[in-house]
């Protein structure tokens, strides 16, 4: 199902607000709302989800204006960013409660929670408490609690924010996938670029309340439209006196350098090696290259080169 | 910080000792001083059984309502935002704050039939003073606060999230109370209905004020105490009554324990 | 969760209205009835300000010491683990949980002449009953708990993370003590200090029992509202002194309140 | 100053718990313990600072055996992950505690502040309450409250942890400078194998309360010990039957891979990117590109192509 926002505007204190947020997001997409803590981004899901109601603006949903709807009659998924699990209830329980206050029969309820606990992989937790899960195993509990009423549209408040990084990197993989497979309108909001680039199709880039910039995730890298965009969307350095990414600085002989400077350190991340170089006019900036890359070219430090943009910018 | 709170101890064990410890002691010692066949029939004096009987039933009223109220007063306080919200608030400490007798004198003045209350109440035919309704009208008074100051900061921290949660899967606000709200908060209401029956239970300056006095009929257990020993200098009677209320208190009390110990590992579980 | 709540509002607005509102403000109507005045010369009698300054002076012992008692208890429960904790931290629960008229009768058997305390104190001179150290005793008895009960969910809540820094800075337990726990737990140890003192002033079941009641030597304010309504049948004095009372109570409410709304606002900071 | 782990074991409840855990940390380096959640890796750091007394074993800083020594006598700066800052103090007098405590003169404590906020950049917030301070700052104050006492040790636990992507990043760069000047033997704890490989010289990896593998973070990466330190320690697949990392594949003609496949999925996140094959066998592989590489060989979803591993594995 599409949401249109349209001109939502909400105050509460100085940070958090949502100011004059217009988007449309499409349906079945996966978009990501990005922004650093505080631009509002979590707001504007509660808002989504009516359990913030705007001070201007409106939601609709599928062509419904949901503005005034009480969020219990909207149809969403909410997974809230610490999971919010009822803790007295069994991960059955859990999964099953919009089911049960749906007045579902506990024949229909019960078949539904054992395919949704296959759907996320917790068949051999179902009768464990969510004390007894691990970060990761509450997350995908809590999206099966969410999936459970056939939502409309699925929000995800910081989806992997509390988790380790490994289980990170996996449920992001998993997310992707079980979108992939049941192709629900779903938003998610996120600080962690990387997370965003990964998995959606969409992103809207948030500061202070204001969306910044919106749209592919690649085009957003490519051509930011604002400084903040360019360093927030992925590493950036300046060279000869503008924003750059160092993956599009490319180190050359002296001679053929735009500017020539020396090596002062390189470091070497696994796949990816950052290269430091001392530039002549007296500043620094660094270009990022992958492992063979690097490999091939026989860098060290005090070595003296020039760097220059890579052509190929655009691809 | 392990192994230096040896005087720390010693003086607070001390001063329990002396101020709560040797008297309870003592207490025992000389109401079964006597033997227990001395006890036995002290405690089972018709003045004293009917003063048990009054003790529980004004408990069976005052317990029920103040726990309904404190819990509704403690949703209103920690989960809505409304103009008064601070003077409400405010109130529930009034009866821990002010004197028991200010209370008792106070709603003598309320309810005796020349006040607002009172006059047309014995109209009616209703006699709060000097009858059971007082003392249950006193004593819902001064337990009243404890529902509410046990749940209010357990309620506040656990945040609203389950309740979004709740809400968000179509659960309305009744549901949300009785299948995620009160379940996360059981322990915190026990803990304050088991307060609000010990203070039910001990009460004692606003009910001789307000009750009269009248044995067998507004005598509670504390106030039969007080008077087998101040009027009628039945001292043996007296203390076998404190020890009979002391016990229920120490049943209340082990409760209280246990509640405590259950809330406190909830607290670490949600930290 | 916003615009529904009005029912709950009125029923808790109406019990607290029966039960609290209007029996103060019936005091404030009855004291001052006779013109201020009378109410004035029902208060500077001889009686009437002896009581007020033995209340005054009660609470100037037993405030503090049990101040320095509570919080010292306070770090022993939240911050140590030893045998016995568990039995120290229900001790605290006894003043609450058993009848004020209990703790009189009982400390009335440790320190009467044959009592094991009030023998050899005797011997010495120190007349514990019927006197202002009885009733000392009795008000620091009753008001045990408040300090601890404020400062523990404080302390667990407030965790072992900065008293930790502070040590791997090089600071000792007492500088911990003064330079970082105290200054983070002190609007709760106010909190617990409004209460305790609020406890003392209005104290009085236990001191009725203790004191033996002597005009002008052991009898606080709370006593002599009694005496005067109950015994004296001075009506007037006894509107007055509770009207008294109950404004000192009431400047202890409002710093309660104030504080409660500084110490929610901490455990948000915290959160 | 160096320091030597001796056998330290410590249990309490099933997780956390260190179990016979011996390191050498060599003066003047930045070691980092990375370790999933639970591996005891916090509880290694507090064993070390003396907030925790071992079970067995012992612990030696600079040749002098501290085991039973006060942590008020260690000489060592603690970052607490929340940064446990004292909120009724402002910036300077949490940073001047630890030398009030030691009794400096108010003269001396007032020069020495001064210039810690200056190498923590924080003289403008000076009189700030940690309250009114952003996260990075907060993690600033904390550094340089700590390095105030001069200590021989600097342990920092999940130093970055508890703050947004971006100023992750900036504050890891900091860290690493701030070492460079200063260069007093720190050990941090993290859960992020890319922190842990940006910042630090040293790696210990922990599992289950045990060390796994210790080392540089490039020869861990190279010739990992175990499945385990493979997979934690970056981007992992699976190919031909063994684990591999995917920028160790590469993507030739179907007629020069050691297996051939479909390409189903190009994702291009920025810098890097991953292109997902179906093999022949029925399994699934993928492999990393720069984006200058993926620009240069025009792939794109449902191509046959031959994967095989890169000569050049090790250089």
């Amino acid at each position: 199902m599409s949401i249109s926002l349209k001109h939502l505007t909400k105050h509460y204190g100085s940070t958090n607000a949502v100011e004059d947020v217009s988007a449309e997001i499409v349906h079945g997409s996966l978009t990501a709302v990005l922004g650093p803590s505080g631009s509002g981004k979590s707001t504007l899901l509660k808002l989504i989800s009516g359990l913030e109601r705007p001070d201007q603006g409106s939601v609709v949903i599928d062509g419904e204006d949901v503005t005034d709807v009480d969020p219990r009659h909207r149809d969403i998924g909410f997974c809230f960013q610490h999971y919010a699990p009822f803790r007295h209830m069994n991960v059955t329980k859990n999964v099953g409660f919009g089911l049960k206050v749906r007045k579902r029969s506990p024949k229909e309820i019960d078949a539904r929670v054992k395919e949704l606990l296959a759907l996320v992989k917790l068949e051999h937790k179902a009768k464990h408490y969510p004390a007894q899960l691990s970060g990761g195993e509450r997350q995908r509990m809590a999206l099966a609690r969410a999936l459970a009423i056939e939502p409309r549209v699925l929000l995800l408040d910081e989806p992997f924010g509390a988790l380790d990084a490994v289980v990170r990197a996996e449920l992001r993989h998993w997310v992707k996938e079980l979108h992939q497979q049941i192709h629900v309108t779903t938003v998610l909001v996120t600080h962690d670029q990387q997370e965003a680039m990964e998995v959606a199709d969409q992103l809207i880039v948030m500061r202070s309340g204001r969306v910044v910039q919106s749209g592919d995730p690649l085009a957003l890298y490519e051509r930011p439209a604002t400084d903040f965009v360019h360093e927030f969307l992925g590493p950036s350095t300046t060279f000869a006196g503008e924003v750059a990414r160092p993956h599009d600085l490319e180190l050359v002989s002296v001679y053929q350098g735009t500017m020539k400077g020396r090596i002062t350190s390189i470091v070497s991340l696994g796949f990816e090696a950052q290269v430091t170089v001392e530039l002549s006019d007296g500043t620094s900036t660094w270009v990022q290259l992958s492992r063979n890359e690097l490999a091939s070219m026989g860098l060290r430090v005090a070595l003296l080169v020039g760097v220059r943009r890579r052509d190929d910018v655009e691809f | 910080m392990g192994r230096r709170h040896w005087p720390l101890r010693g003086v607070v064990l001390l001063y329990l000792g002396v101020l709560v410890g040797l008297p309870v002691v003592f207490l025992v010692l000389k109401a079964l001083g006597h033997g227990f066949p001395a006890f036995w029939s002290e405690i089972t004096k018709p003045d004293a059984l009917s003063a048990l009987k009054l003790s529980i039933e004004v408990a069976a009223i005052a317990v029920p309502i103040n726990t309904v109220v404190g819990v509704g007063a403690a949703l209103l306080v920690a989960r809505h935002n409304f103009f008064g919200k601070r003077v409400l608030d405010t109130i529930f400490d009034v009866p821990v704050a002010i004197s028991p007798v200010i209370i008792g004198v106070a709603l003598v003045l309320a309810y005796s039939r020349i006040g607002w209350f009172g006059a047309p109440l014995t109209r009616w035919g209703i006699m709060v003073l000097f009858s059971p309704l007082g003392v249950v009208l006193a004593t819902m008074t001064v337990s009243l606060p404890y529902v509410l100051r046990s749940i209010v900061p357990v309620l506040l921290e656990l945040g609203v999230d389950q309740e979004q949660a709740a809400r968000t899967l179509g659960a309305g606000r009744v549901r949300i109370f009785w299948y995620v709200t009160l379940p996360a908060i059981r322990w915190a209401v026990l803990y304050g209905v088991t307060l609000t029956l010990a203070r039910t239970l001990g009460e004692f300056g606003a009910v001789l004020v307000v009750s009269g006095n009248i044995t067998g009929v507004t005598q509670t257990l504390p106030i039969y105490i007080f008077d087998s020993w101040d009027q009628r200098f039945d001292v043996l009677g007296s203390y076998s009554g404190a020890l009979v209320l002391a016990m229920m208190s120490m049943a209340v009390l082990a409760v209280l324990a246990l509640l405590r110990r259950r809330e406190r590992r909830l607290r670490v579980d949600l930290a």
